[in-house]
């Protein structure tokens, strides 16, 4: 169970043969992930880790039906590289690469909407659903499997967070980072239906930083839909100053849009807790989400 | 990347849209020189990367050329916003009937190109979107569609136009938008966009904001990433940015190191909240070198203002034993200058921590803990 | 009844200022067609014919409701006024204008397909529906309502067939062109399908050419379907050289392909009677259409 | 719009496709000073509009700048398919390892693009598409999409490509397209394209068609239509089509003149069907003018295969007021010098039967009885 990707997730790794795509496959196979196959153009027919290597993914889904894909092709051919796999047939693309034109992610977007393509990122830590398969770059032993759902706008931030849920017996169900860019393909209200659906989740944890409005639209959601499962929200960048981008190119404050302030405002405002600092979110849950703590001991299975 | 006014106006100008009559001058003697060609009046701007820029002073108007001369050694002389101002646009003064604004930027939510274009030109496009949204025209553009004909015509004739200057208005907006994606803008305005007295249209103030991680397709830009003549960052962020690590000066009295913009951004929050004063912002990114280390720990350390320095860092692709290395390799080449406080998990992390334990050095376990660690040596 | 359009169509003229746009603009309103504005950009406020003209297809849509719109705007910008019309939400368009590029057309249909929207042509003499509306540069005075469904690759060649089945007595239910070009919105299998539901018509007319396999596909489908109603073809261009275009961009024997011989056959294969000669079109449909003999009683209220 | 090879090979060369060293050349003469500066062994080409051109010995190998001469000379004095050979383009011949085959053409069933491809090269490609359609890979370009590297490499791996071969083979195909969407081509083909011996590819013979209807926006291409050197139309087609009238000629018997292309091949099928023979196929189009009129009956009048001619107009926006004028016109400026059969029908039907049959013209009502009529006038 889990979001958008299982154990059932049959993987291609677009740019294995890039340092990071042949280092983080092993770390995915090494998880458990399956990985069918890679595509490199021009080096079908070598193996990676044990992993086939196909010039197109075309290929990849006829003989090995894949049907998610994981993106490290540098930035100027990672837009080909989504179009090429979404063309293809898969439907969950996740999008490691970062620095990727804003004008190509739009094109993306427009293209996973026709095809109906859930995408994750571009410049994301990837997903994980703890136990059963990860598509992604975040360092798998600080995850257990549970009953947390995190969405977040942060890689390291999520280590942070998800370590601390660990430590405290708060296993998880999917994390996933929805990237740090300004068009991304899913945001947190896309995260907040999806974790209402899955039975395993009974908690949900959202990580926003300054920025555009998907923390606003999340809260206005929540209350709008009395959302049934408890969510704990932690917003970075309270110190950030208006028209500088910190680190992310989507976190930015344009004048008085896209505060941190604003943003913790209306997850109060949506009756949603909102953790001062990391720490606090594991006690939140604690607290308020009985039905989390039973969920963990099933959580084991890793 | 922002271009200065008289870059965006030159590359508008090219592409068959109406600018004033101007050129740039570095001098007094220059803007006179210069200024001697126009017809009078003339307004005299400095050229700097800021918004804000009028209400600093940094645009003056002048009826003679022993005004301009002036006004734009008093513009030359200024700093705007810590900028010092290089060079003035000296133009001829437009006659203005009416002030409009044109721009084309990114909608986050539609995940598209947005247009848009307001009769309240000439001031904060934002505050007149929230103070009388009813001004402002908006057109998502669908990006297997464009931004066509008839979506300019569409806001020209919403803006009021009508008949023959209608359509010479949404020819303009035509143009524009060809601009804005042949030079993939992440923001371009025209603001003011001007009617003139006689029914024509320029655009009187101009500003073009290159998509950054589009430059490989804009070598002429990408260029000058790192000149600080033509980018609005300080030594410091230069200096960082060549570097690869994201650098952005603050004004407090903790300087903070960490890797991932989130960890960083909440790095900065806990020390605030401890009662400190984040420095600055420095994200040395994932998997970052012990070299890479150095240069961020460089920076900090002749930061006069920093007078703690916070290293945060939560190893995934990072290796804490790279981290602990460049962290020696300082201490070994220049000493600390200043109290540090290091957290250090993740991948490698026994590696490191003993390398820096052997050396003496303290190493915490929680990122908490640490910043209320740091605001106390304050 | 009939197909696409009928009298609750309420047409929005785009080039209504033109020659062409503003003389069959009169024609179409003498017919008794709904003309609820015209569209001229730059020309907005002025009144052709007492029919209101604005500047742009949204004006007209909020205002008065149009749904369907006829376009006469010169080829370099008629493409950009089928955007315009489909972006503002008509859903039939009647692009009575030729020689518009083969890489506009692609885009028109591209854009139609994702909105639901359907297009005639371009280069069609456009549709009616016999007593109720017109939107086209056709003779109205030839056709009469009935229970006859035409759709024609060719504009004149259908007025000489109308002609003669009004002057024998068999009226029509709606009577349209695809369009001479190579690239058309709407092709015979859409015609078939469309004139079947409808129970006004009882029997269908395809009046083919050379040039692409629209034919082959309609005598492919009507012999899968077993077509419920009867169905007479004519296929003009038998004497046609080829890699010659014969006056239409579309008409045009490209090797062995689009031959008025495999046309024929693919219709006579699938038991679709093919006249000889047009005269031949109205015995045909007297001998095997009984039933259209007594809807023509009705087909006088035009 | 048809081009030369040799202009089509100019373009492709242009963007990066490579292309055999060669040039053009007018006279045996300057085909050996073109080919003094190439390596032999040579190839010389006749350039003309028409496909075939090998079958009919239009395409002559040579060792020496004599038989480079001599070969010129012979294509030089050729007419191929009716057109005279005025050019003829000379080459360095490649050492062909492979013949292949690459084009771009427009799929109306789909509504798209579509890029085709093969292994078997230089022969008719819609031969191969009958008899080995295994041997043919195709990709349907979606508008809102194009031909991406992607597909370029998936149809380079399919032709059994791999490796830098691969890429090497991609590129030029997804160069190939830029041009063919520049161009606005109806259809653009390297038939063949040639694997060489050292792995490289060169696109041996080019074909690019240029959709007419888009030449407004090709103007250098535009100005040529109405050439008789830059075309493969013979002077009546350009006569006629300067006269805005769709002309084709055939080799029958009975000239032919109607209004709307449906309905002149209508009438083309009934004259033959009675036993006749087309001599033309002429589309005065809708609304004709009397001059129209004029200039097509001119055309099959001095047609000397054409023994009658059949004008057959249904009246739309045509109005056969109009039409009764030219033919008023024409047979008082020279005379009828053979049959005319008349068929006029539908607007203003009445005025123009009336003017004629005052002439002395007899004018009928049915477009079959029309056509019987003419072919008994034989």
């Amino acid at each position: 169970m889990g979001i958008i990707v299982d154990r059932n997730t049959r993987v291609v790794v677009q740019g294995i043969t890039g340092a990071q795509g042949n280092f983080h496959t092993r770390l995915m196979l090494d998880f458990g992930t399956q990985i069918v196959a890679g595509v490199t153009p021009g080096k079908g027919g070598v193996k990676i880790h044990g992993v086939p290597v196909y010039d197109t993914v075309e290929e990849v889904v006829l003989k090995h039906r894949a049907n998610a894909s994981i993106i490290f092709v540098p930035a100027p051919f990672a837009a080909d590289a989504a179009h090429e796999a979404m063309e293809a047939g898969i439907k969950v693309v996740v999008v490691i690469t970062e620095h990727i034109p804003i004008r190509d992610s739009i094109q993306i977007m427009a293209h996973a909407k026709q095809r109906g393509v859930t995408v994750i990122g571009p410049n994301t830590p990837g997903i994980i659903t703890p136990g059963e398969s990860k598509l992604g770059i975040m360092p798998a032993h600080i995850f257990k499997q549970g009953g947390v759902g995190i969405a977040s706008r942060s890689g390291t931030l999520t280590y942070e967070i998800a370590a601390e849920l660990t430590k405290r017996g708060l296993g998880q169900s999917t994390c996933f980072g929805l990237g740090g860019d300004p068009i991304v393909g899913l945001n947190f209200v896309d995260a907040l239906k999806m974790f209402e659906k899955d039975i395993q989740t009974n908690a949900v944890v959202l990580i926003g930083e300054i920025g555009g409005d998907v923390e606003e639209q999340a809260a206005e959601y929540i209350a709008t839909m009395k959302y049934p499962k408890n969510v704990v929200a932690f917003v970075a960048g309270r110190t950030a100053p208006p028209g500088k981008r910190m680190g992310h190119a989507g976190a930015i404050v344009m004048g008085k849009a896209g505060t941190a302030e604003s943003k913790i405002a209306a997850f109060r405002n949506a009756g949603v807790k909102v953790a001062e600092k990391p720490s606090d979110i594991a006690n939140f849950l604690h607290v308020y989400t009985p039905k989390a703590r039973k969920l963990e001991g099933e959580g084991t299975r890793t | 990347m922002k271009l200065y006014e008289h870059e965006a106006k030159t590359i508008l100008a090219k592409s068959g849209i109406p600018t004033p009559t101007g050129s740039l001058a570095a001098s007094p003697t220059q803007a006179k020189k210069v200024a001697s060609q126009l017809h009078p009046p003339y307004a005299v701007k400095a050229q700097v990367l800021v918004a804000g820029r009028g209400k600093a002073g940094g645009i003056l108007f002048a009826n003679s050329l022993k005004e301009v001369e002036k006004a734009s050694s008093k513009v030359l002389n200024m700093k705007i916003k810590g900028l010092r101002v290089g060079s003035v646009l000296i133009e001829e003064k437009i006659r203005v009937k009416k002030e409009l604004y044109f721009g084309i930027t990114i909608d986050r939510s539609r995940r598209c190109y947005v247009a848009i274009a307001s009769t309240t030109g000439g001031v904060d496009i934002e505050e007149v979107a929230s103070d009388k949204p009813e001004k402002i025209f908006k057109v998502f553009i669908d990006p297997t569609l464009g931004f066509r004909s008839y979506h300019a015509r569409q806001i020209a004739n919403k803006m009021g136009y009508s008949g023959k200057q209608m359509l010479r208005l949404a020819g303009i907006l035509e143009k524009f938008y060809k601009v804005a994606t042949e030079h993939d803008a992440e923001l371009i305005e025209m603001n003011p966009l001007i009617e003139t007295a006689d029914g024509g249209f320029v655009a009187a103030d101009a500003r073009l904001i290159i998509d950054d991680n589009a430059l490989y397709r804009h070598l002429q830009y990408k260029e000058r990433l790192f000149s600080k003549d033509k980018t609005e960052l300080t030594t410091e962020e230069i200096r960082a940015k060549k570097a690869g690590l994201a650098y952005v000066q603050l004004d407090g009295n903790v300087g903070i190191i960490g890797n991932g913009a989130g960890l960083v951004m909440a790095t900065l929050d806990a020390v605030q909240l401890y009662g400190g004063k984040p420095a600055n912002f420095l994200d040395v990114g994932g998997g970052a070198s012990k070299q890479q280390v150095v240069e961020a720990l460089n920076i900090l350390l002749t930061d006069q203002q920093a007078h703690v320095v916070f290293i945060n860092i939560l190893g995934g692709i990072t290796r804490c034993d790279e981290v602990a290395k460049g962290i020696l390799e300082v201490q070994k080449e220049m000493g600390f200058v200043k109290p540090i406080i290091i957290r250090l998990v993740g991948t490698n992390e026994e590696e490191g921590r003993r390398m820096l334990t052997e050396a003496g050095i303290h190493v915490l376990d929680s990122m908490e803990e640490a910043a209320k660690k740091a605001v106390d040596m304050l």
